[in-house]
């Protein structure tokens, strides 16, 4: 590395001892990210991180010396995730918790010609604020249901204009723009995170919450319908056990007709209803 | 209701429905049995299941619930 | 059920629910009475307060048509 | 409604439910046993399918608590 | 369930809810009675209303079609 | 709920619900484990399908409150 | 199912959702745990409320009941 600048051996060194002093390191995209959320972020991780900016072959060599110097070839794996503007975000949180933060961060932003969009890109029906001119003939050119109304251009029908993944072409971003619709996202994406030998990509790392709620649900009903089916009490069954109890011996008392003070109202009721239901199908004169 | 409860009676013994038998029970019970309703009673009851209206009347949850819909 | 029936019959005719009474309408009906049951009716039956249960019995109809009105 | 305990707990034991079964729990439980009320119960279960009538029974609970939605 | 019925039972006849008399039931009912589960029980019940609870179970009808209204 | 848990955990690990076990969980949750409390779930879950009771709704619900839908 | 059992058994024990505290329990339970699925799990956990959400299941009824409303 003789030929190497002297700063840039300064800042592989001092980006491979950030990497070394923290437990998770992740990988992000910077690429699109204007300066200022790139300093929220910042301050908003400044207790539990920190965000480097670098070059991308700084970070590879500082990624790679990191791996050497701390005897983990593991972390080597995390240099193949570098692409885009690459930064290190150097953190204690746990991967899976920082994919949720950094996907809750990120904030809509305006179409870009040549961006993918990442979800379908949908025009509303109804009025705009735009005025006629050509606009609508653009429109229509997009397969956009335009139409002058009222002395404004009005959409006739919901329109997806992009699928997710679908690149904005120059003249949709116009298009968008124009309408206030804001099809991108912008916030620090997240190519990988290296923790503990493992490196995970975003792919195992979005994880469906709403799936563990159920899996809460679905394991708390069967622990209670196991304590209150063996009958083993605990503060949350005891009831349901009872009343269980209860309902089982009043059922079975109500089925053979065995009258006692808790089924003397259900069994006199069952005659009492049955001979009411009869005497509405009889002449009103039969009845008294 | 006395009439009502006869007729359940026998169906529930498991006995005919008829004038005869509603008037013998009516009578133990110390009811003075009207002729008339009487006949009108085994009249109107033929034609009733009276088995579907019993198992009606045991379920007073899907009777109640029912209206909601 | 019929022990019950005979029970409502002469509640509804305004007589005494006592063992013989009920046996007696059994008897009319033609069913042969268990000894045993009668006086367990009997029995349970003493402090019910009929004309309530009933009532109550009668109300899911009611409510249930409540909400359709 | 202690013999109707009585009755299931012998049910769920897998003991059969007879006369002399109910009444030496109740006599344990301290209850004077009423000979008729325990004829009485045993002569109405018989032909009653306790199992299947027990598994019908839970669901009045869960409709009390639809209020709490 | 045996030893929740007995529960119930002492409960039902007015008596204590204690570890002996819950063992001396189920020895009545001919079923080996485990100190574990019947510790566990009763421990369980202590402070719970049962006259309550089962009222709560007792009920439903009225309640259900009540949120139709 | 926490024994009731434990042995749920042991039973999806395909391992022996036994006291020991569930001790060891319970201990590695900071809880400190009764000892009568873990004999009687163990006791009350000899001889017990697990898969069939954990899926046996304790109150069918669903049922009762299906015609209101 | 394991780890969520691990989880809601640290709740119940009123102890952290860690990764440390759930891969003790796993431990104990004779379970290799994943490092992934319990990372996984704590982040997906972070922030709910688990009383909630375990009190909606009790609960299927609201749900049923709901269109009723």
């Amino acid at each position: 590395m003789a030929h190497v600048a002297e700063w840039k051996k300064k800042e592989v060194e001092e980006l491979a001892n950030l990497i070394k002093s923290y437990p998770v390191i992740a990988l992000v995209n910077v690429a699109d990210v204007p300066a200022y959320p790139l300093s929220k972020m910042r301050e908003t991780l400044k207790e539990q991180g920190v965000l480097r900016v670098s070059r991308n072959t700084l970070i590879d060599l500082a990624i790679k010396k990191a791996a050497q110097d701390i005897g983990k070839p593991e972390l080597e794996e995390l240099a193949k995730h570098i692409q885009g503007g690459a930064a290190i975000l150097a953190t204690n949180i746990n991967p899976f918790k920082l994919y949720k933060f950094l996907q809750e961060s990120k904030k809509p932003a305006p179409a870009k010609p040549g961006a993918v969009v990442n979800k379908d890109v949908v025009i509303p029906a109804g009025p705009t604020s735009l005025a006629p001119g050509p606009v609508v003939g653009e429109m229509q050119a997009l397969g956009i249901p335009a139409r002058i109304e009222k002395g404004k251009v009005s959409i006739q029908k919901e329109t997806v204009v992009l699928k997710a993944g679908e690149t904005i072409t120059p003249q949709l971003a116009n298009i968008l723009n124009k309408l206030g619709i804001e099809p991108l996202e912008v916030g620090l994406e997240l190519l990988a995170a290296y923790e503990d030998g493992l490196v995970y990509g975003p792919d195992v790392l979005a994880i469906d919450e709403e799936q563990y709620i159920q899996m809460l649900q679905q394991a708390y009903m069967h622990a209670f319908n196991l304590s209150v089916n063996v009958a083993y009490p605990t503060k949350q069954t005891i009831e349901a056990i009872i009343q269980k109890a209860f309902m089982g011996a009043k059922n079975v008392a109500v089925e053979a007709n065995y009258i006692t003070k808790d089924t003397a109202g259900d069994i006199l009721g069952k005659a009492f209803r049955v001979a009411l239901l009869i005497a509405q199908e009889l002449p009103e004169d039969l009845l008294d | 209701m006395e009439y009502v409860y006869a007729a359940l009676l026998l169906h529930a013994a498991g006995k005919e429905i008829n004038e005869e038998n509603i008037k013998a029970i009516l009578q133990a019970a110390g009811v003075e049995a009207d002729d008339a309703r009487v006949k009108a009673l085994v009249a109107a009851l033929d034609g009733v299941n009276i088995e579907e209206v019993i198992e009606k009347a045991a379920m007073p949850v899907a009777v109640a619930a029912a209206p909601a819909a």
